[in-house]
């Protein structure tokens, strides 16, 4: 069943070209939203046997007959798979509305849903080179919907994404073939008992180096952000959402997590180097999106910022560091998809992203000056909302580490989050109205309402969440916390 | 012989840098992918290199020389010079890096000895399945972006510049 | 008590707020009358609170000894009585004061949400949910200020960032204060500062006396008095910041640290409380705006509460303590005189006033009786509670302190003879002709409040006894009884004649500024100029003092302006053009940084990886 | 068998560093391509020697049949990339392409 998450998106993906010489619209956007909504129902559903027992792994059917490929699926892919599939039915149901204007509508459904299904690929794997492919299959994607506008920024940006991402890819891939040639094998069992039985620890600390460069490019962080500036702000608004909310994420952190966590298990050296890495990816992030202008820029560099903390929380390796941390990476994850997509209907409606042009759009937008104030209080850590809860968890983690000067940057950090966040709100939204936006509408309904959904979330994450640390994120921090003992518990299959 | 080879596919891929013409480069790249091949057949992994033959030295190269006919290149890139005095510097230190590095990590290695696998179709077809639908899902990826990218309705974003 | 009725006093102004944030803006009435019956309810459950016995409610949170816990007791008793009453109070100003404004909504919602952040903050018994009401405070705070309209923004961020900075030194010294102690339970932490824990105890204090408005982090006071609505000053920065910042200083000095008489952080804190007192007095004197002077004396007033709490002396904390209550009883009552006559008259401009006494005769009531206690007159509540603070530092042996707050007495009483007699006598100015008296909502909570500090003063045995003692019960050397009242009306000790004298000299420096002005309101003063010994000293002074007293006063304006130009302006400097200058330089290096060139990119890249790799190699070794 | 690693190692190493030297100093853009193939060559060389080393050839060849599918695929796109960028900036000049910058 759990095979489903990679082949319905992939199939409809294959199907989706041929279907919109059919239908140019009304197709393409029924399957699209359908094929996401049954993703989303699914990882609900999926929950189900995990709650009863622990990780499973599963073998793949195909019309009834086994096929040799095994799904690993835990708390902590059960948590991704939720993410990912909460997030590209949001932003699916934007696209209907907002893709009309760019043509081609089945191509980039097309495009999102190969994204969608190595995403669930990359998650579901319990292999260390099934990762590296899931990763390719979703980064080859995201090039194309980068550069999906064609314009001259826009191919700008893919270019550079895939050049440096290449060279990730390549980092990554070298890893895993040290890791190949010292151990014999490239699951997670094999390389855990392999590496468990050697004793060789400075070329695990290369290839540690080699995994954190390259996923730490694929996740944005400092110093291997620098694509991410151009390429999300690129980007259509809901590919700039769905880039920022997951795909760093999951091709980043979530990867260089299990791995770390799972497979090499946690050392002292790389927790100061990964806690390290999150306090300069928030600050260099929060400083130069202080001092943009372009609305998606300065939330492309707030990305970098956020994932400092989600890092920095994982890093950590505490119980609740990593509880922390994962409820960041989510929350992440509702307001950055939601104020990119704000960020597209003032776009959209104005046809600027230049803020010092905006001024006073609560008045003629409310629903998205609404939703784009609570996704910012959120990200800013103001209480009761999400972001608050998640960024005292983290903190909270580091003063119990002893990791005070951590602590003291982490709460400076999130003081510069709100200062930005201030400044972005006053921009676009207060003030008087510039009067070139007199006749500015609202926008259309489904992008309206994927926004309401959103700041739903948020707001109802922050009321209830110590429901939600107790129901699901403790079975993915659990996932974390055992070490390398999970992979080797998989050895036998 | 090994080692002959190992070089000729350096010596190739150093001629692929350097070279000003462009598709001299392209072809410098096919002929290290051959000497890669070569190497690939002597370790006596065949089927990486066919595959490496046909797909990489064939494929890939046509790939490129179609991009280089396709491009216009007004005023010729020009390569900074010092590439001449640089690169044999470059290239020295980080062969001395090289062989320090892999003296003293790899070396020290002590084997595990891999499981003995069957023959390759089932090694493909029973271990790497998996491996299968990730290989179906990048080649529709790229499918998918180069019909995203040559679509014929007018691009967007012109107008912003 | 059943333990969960602790939650009312939170959740019901929270519903409140709920229902007017919901309420559409077209609904009229309904909104108000909810609100003040609300308001009316929150003070019927604080006063129900009153007098029972300790009780402690503790929900399960996030685990790791961070749990939702609350604790009702005497002294948040005490404090959840006048926070309901002056919600209630404020609320039935604004029902006329506010009435029209096109962000009613928010205004209530916002008002209410700040009484229930308020309530949590004062009921909480753990550190962390404590700093969840607490930056919940600093939020709606801005929220507040911005309803004031355009200019407000810049007042608001402001706010926001000082208000931020002092929390963050809070947060700060929490958890100093958890790791030394290993626990969060307030009820449970009790230490002496040194070492680690005084640089907690300095953090916790800074996070205490920014939130009461404490010099250096009051600019934003005097900026949000021009800015901001009336009201939303007279409830803030006026009584419900004091209450709570000082609120949470007594705490930390009785409960959380244990301060020792003139040891180290209590010198430190009486300093402070000082120069608060008599730096803000100063500047107080030159405003000519009546709003902008009642704002620097809210700040000069927090210094009487930490210079009493400071001294670690019953007496002196009592005081503290008891001024801050009586403080916001006053202070609100002149804010709310102040928008009284702002309403009415249009303005607040000292100048243009004038002889308003005939017709505002009821504010005018109040505003004088409130300015009375201010300024310390006998026998009103103010007068008790600054003798306390004075007996208390006096007690300490460091009398330059008890000096200062004498000085600030007359400075004090000084410039409320300037503002009350511009304002509410003299002649009446010409931009104010058609003057009519307020409305009933508005005039009732200033004489209220005037009441109140009338029956405070009288009656204070009735505040000592019910309300501060059983605070200090614990806290009394053993065998000692805690007795305030006994010489809290006291006129015949050196203190409190000392004080008197003040109040003379201030009243004398005001007549002579007065006449030296030429102004014609000179004959309301005259009876007094003629009693008998006072108008030869007068006669004597006006012939010989009088260039020393113009010196004098010349001195005392040049050091204001001196003081207000190298003293308040560079603190307001640091925080608009260091901070935000530094924010910007990082901003534009990594603008600079990130050029555009994909060789750049990489480069970082590549030396990232370096870099990495060897690190991971060194901390491996 | 473990000394015949090291030295393909060792020649995986030299072809990574020339490719990221013709990534760091090259300005055309199907140049940079070329130097993320000699990367791509290298990287497969390190497959394909770790499975000769640990006698695991089969699956190594699977996984490197794997790396080239997939690297045809980002080549395809690159070079579809490439050719779309000319047509704005009649240019193959990467140093040309900083108009995202800040």
């Amino acid at each position: 069943m759990l095979f489903l998450f990679i082949i319905v998106p992939l199939l409809l993906a294959g199907l989706l070209p041929l279907l919109g010489k059919l239908s140019k619209r009304f197709l393409p956007d029924l399957l699209a939203s359908a094929a996401m909504l049954f993703l989303l129902v699914l990882s609900v559903v999926s929950a189900k046997p995990l709650i009863a027992g622990g990780g499973i792994i599963q073998q793949a059917f195909w019309f009834g007959a086994p096929l040799n490929i095994r799904l690993l699926l835990d708390g902590f892919s059960l948590f991704m798979l939720f993410t990912i599939s909460l997030v590209s039915f949001a932003v699916t149901l934007y696209s209907i509305n907002y893709m009309d204007h760019y043509g081609a509508k089945a191509n980039y459904y097309a495009l999102l849903l190969v994204m969608i299904a190595g995403m669930n690929g990359l998650v579901l794997s319990s292999d260390l080179f099934n990762i590296y492919i899931f990763l390719e299959m979703a980064a080859i994607a995201s090039y194309a919907l980068v550069a999906f506008g064609r314009g001259h920024e826009e191919l700008e940006a893919s270019f550079k994404y895939l050049m440096l991402s290449a060279v990730a890819s390549a980092f990554i891939l070298l890893s895993i073939a040290v890791i190949f040639g010292m151990t014999g094998g490239v699951s997670f069992g094999t390389v855990a008992q392999g590496l468990k039985t050697l004793n060789v620890k400075y070329v695990v600390g290369v290839c540690s180096g080699l995994f954190l460069a390259g996923f730490g490019l694929k996740a944005a962080l400092v110093p291997f952000h620098s694509w991410l500036p151009d390429a999300h702000p690129s980007a259509p608004a809901p590919i700039s959402a769905m880039l920022s909310a997951v795909l760093i994420k999951v091709s980043g952190v979530y990867a260089m997590t299990r791995i770390f966590l799972n497979v090499f298990g946690l050392t002292p050296a790389l927790t100061t180097v990964l806690t390290v890495m999150g306090v300069v990816s928030i600050f260099v992030g929060a400083l130069a999106a202080l001092g943009q202008n372009d609305i998606k820029r300065m939330l492309a560099y707030s990305s970098i910022s956020q994932i400092g903390y989600v890092v920095l929380g994982l890093g950590i390796g505490t119980p609740l560091g990593i509880i922390g941390g994962l409820f960041h990476l989510f929350n992440h994850a509702l307001f950055k998809s939601l104020l990119f997509l704000n960020a597209g209907a003032v776009e959209q409606s104005t046809g600027t992203r230049a803020l010092d042009k905006m001024g006073g759009l609560a008045k003629v937008m409310p629903l998205t000056a609404t939703t784009s104030a609570v996704a910012s209080l959120s990200i800013a850590g103001v209480p009761p909302l999400n972001g608050f809860w998640s960024k005292l968890l983290i903190i909270i983690a580091l003063v119990q580490a002893k990791m005070h000067v951590l602590a003291v940057l982490a709460v400076l950090g999130s003081v510069i989050t709100l200062w930005y966040y201030l400044v972005l709100q006053r921009y676009a939204f207060f003030g008087k109205l510039n009067e070139a936006w007199q006749g500015v509408r609202e926008a259309p309904f489904w992008m309206s309402a994927s926004m309401v959904l959103l700041a739903l979330l948020c707001v109802v994450t922050g009321l209830v969440f110590p429901f939600a640390i107790h129901s699901w994120l403790q079975p993915a921090a659990d996932v974390l916390g055992q070490g390398i003992g999970v992979a080797l518990n998989f050895i036998g299959f | 012989m090994h080692l002959f080879l190992l070089i000729g596919l350096v010596a190739f891929s150093i001629m692929a840098v350097l070279s000003r013409d462009l598709l001299k480069s392209a072809i410098s790249l096919a002929v290290a992918s051959i000497f890669l091949a070569l190497v690939f057949f002597h370790l006596g992994a065949v089927y990486a290199g066919v595959f490496e033959l046909s797909v990489v030295a064939g494929l890939i190269t046509v790939l490129f020389i179609t991009a280089i006919a396709l491009t216009r290149n007004d005023g010729e890139v020009a390569e900074s010079k010092r590439h001449r005095i640089v690169f044999p510097l470059f290239f020295l230190a980080l062969a001395v890096l090289d062989i320090l590095v892999m003296r003293k990590l790899l070396g020290q290695i002590p084997a595990i000895q891999g499981a003995g696998s069957g023959t390759f179709s089932q090694v493909l077809w029973n271990q790497r399945t998996f491996d299968l639908v990730g290989q179906v899902g990048a080649i529709f990826a790229g499918v998918l972006a180069v019909l995203a990218l040559f679509r014929h309705d007018s691009p967007k974003g012109d107008s912003h510049e | 008590m059943n333990p969960q009725n602790l939650l009312i006093p939170i959740l019901l102004p929270l519903l409140l707020a709920l229902f007017s944030f919901l309420l559409p803006r077209g609904v009229k009435r309904l909104r108000e009358v909810v609100s003040v019956l609300g308001a009316a309810l929150f003070v019927y459950v604080a006063v129900a609170f009153f007098g029972q016995k300790e009780t402690f409610f503790t929900l399960p949170w996030l685990g790791h000894g961070i749990n939702f816990e609350l604790r009702l007791y005497g002294f948040s008793q005490f404090i959840l009585i006048a926070l309901s009453g002056f919600t209630f109070l404020i609320t039935l100003y604004s029902t006329v004061r506010m009435a029209g404004d096109p962000r009613i909504r928010e205004y209530y919602g916002y008002l209410f949400l700040t009484s229930a952040m308020a309530a949590g903050a004062v009921l909480a018994n753990n550190l962390v949910p404590l700093v969840f009401f607490w930056e919940g405070l600093l939020i709606t705070l801005y929220a507040l200020i911005t309803i004031g309209g355009k200019a407000s923004h810049r007042t608001a961020v402001k706010a926001f960032l000082i208000g931020g900075f002092c929390d963050f030194c809070m947060i700060l010294g929490i958890a100093i204060l958890w790791s030394q102690t290993g626990t969060l339970r307030m009820s449970d932490i009790s230490v002496v500062p040194q070492g680690l824990t005084a640089v907690s105890f300095y953090l916790m204090m800074i996070g205490a006396i920014g939130k009461a408005g404490s010099m250096p982090f009051h600019t934003w006071i005097p900026d949000a008095a021009v800015d901001a609505p009336v009201a939303v000053m007279a409830f803030i920065p006026a009584a419900l910041e004091k209450l709570l910042g000082i609120y949470m200083l007594a705490r930390i000095c009785l409960d959380l640290f244990q301060l020792e008489v003139n040891s180290a952080p209590s010198l430190v804190l009486m300093t402070v409380g000082a120069l608060t007192i008599v730096l803000a007095v100063f500047m107080a004197l030159i405003q000519k705006d009546l709003k902008k002077l009642l704002s620097y004396h809210a700040v000069s007033q927090v210094g009487y509460m930490m210079l009493g709490i400071g001294t670690a002396v019953p007496i002196g904390i009592a005081g503290g303590i008891f001024h801050m209550i009586n403080h916001a009883m006053y202070k609100s009552g002149l804010f709310l005189a102040a928008g009284s006559v702002e309403q009415q008259a249009g303005t607040t401009e000292l100048k243009k006033l004038g002889g308003l006494a005939k017709a505002m005769p009821l504010t005018a009531l109040g505003f004088i009786v409130c300015a009375a206690a201010i300024s310390g007159i006998w026998p009103l509540n103010g007068f008790v509670s600054k003798e306390m603070v004075f007996h208390g530092s006096y007690e300490t042996g460091y009398t330059i302190f008890t000096i200062a707050a004498w000085l600030g007495a007359i400075l004090t009483f000084a410039s409320f003879l300037k503002a009350g007699h511009s304002v509410f006598f003299g002649p009446r100015g010409l931009e104010t002709a058609a003057v009519k008296e307020s409305k009933s909502p508005i005039t009732i909570p200033i004489l209220v409040l005037a009441g109140l500090c009338v029956l405070f003063g009288v009656y204070n045995s009735l505040p000592l006894k019910l309300f501060i003692q059983p605070i200090l019960a614990g806290h009394a050397a053993p065998g000692e009884h805690i007795d305030f009242t006994a010489h809290a009306l006291a006129v015949f000790n050196p203190i409190a004649l000392i004080s008197m004298g003040c109040l003379l000299l201030a009243f004398g420096l005001h007549l002579f500024g007065f006449k030296r002005g030429g102004n014609k309101a000179y004959l309301a003063s005259e009876p007094i100029h003629r009693l008998p010994v006072l108008h030869t000293l007068y006669d004597w002074a006006e012939a010989r003092v009088f260039d020393l007293y113009e010196q004098g006063i010349k001195f005392i304006q040049s050091l204001s302006k001196f003081l207000f130009r190298f003293v308040d302006r560079p603190i307001d400097a640091f925080y608009e053009k260091v901070v935000v200058g530094a924010g910007r330089a990082c901003t534009g290096a990594l603008k600079a940084a990130h050029n555009g060139l994909y060789a750049n990119y990489l480069a970082w890249t590549v030396g990232g990886l370096v870099i990495i790799v060897w690190a991971i190699g060194a901390l491996l070794r | 068998m473990n000394n015949l690693w090291i030295l393909n190692m060792g020649f995986v190493a030299l072809l990574i560093g020339i490719g990221l030297y013709c990534l760091l100093a090259m300005k055309n853009t199907v140049k940079l391509l070329i130097g993320v193939e000699i990367i791509a060559k290298g990287v497969t060389l390190a497959l394909v020697a770790s499975g000769y080393a640990r006698d695991n050839l089969m699956l190594a060849q699977a996984m490197v049949i794997t790396v080239i599918v997939i690297d045809v695929a980002v080549i395809a796109t690159a070079l579809a990339l490439i050719i779309s960028i000319n047509r704005h900036t009649k240019s193959l000049d990467v140093s040309k392409l900083t108009q995202l910058k800040g």
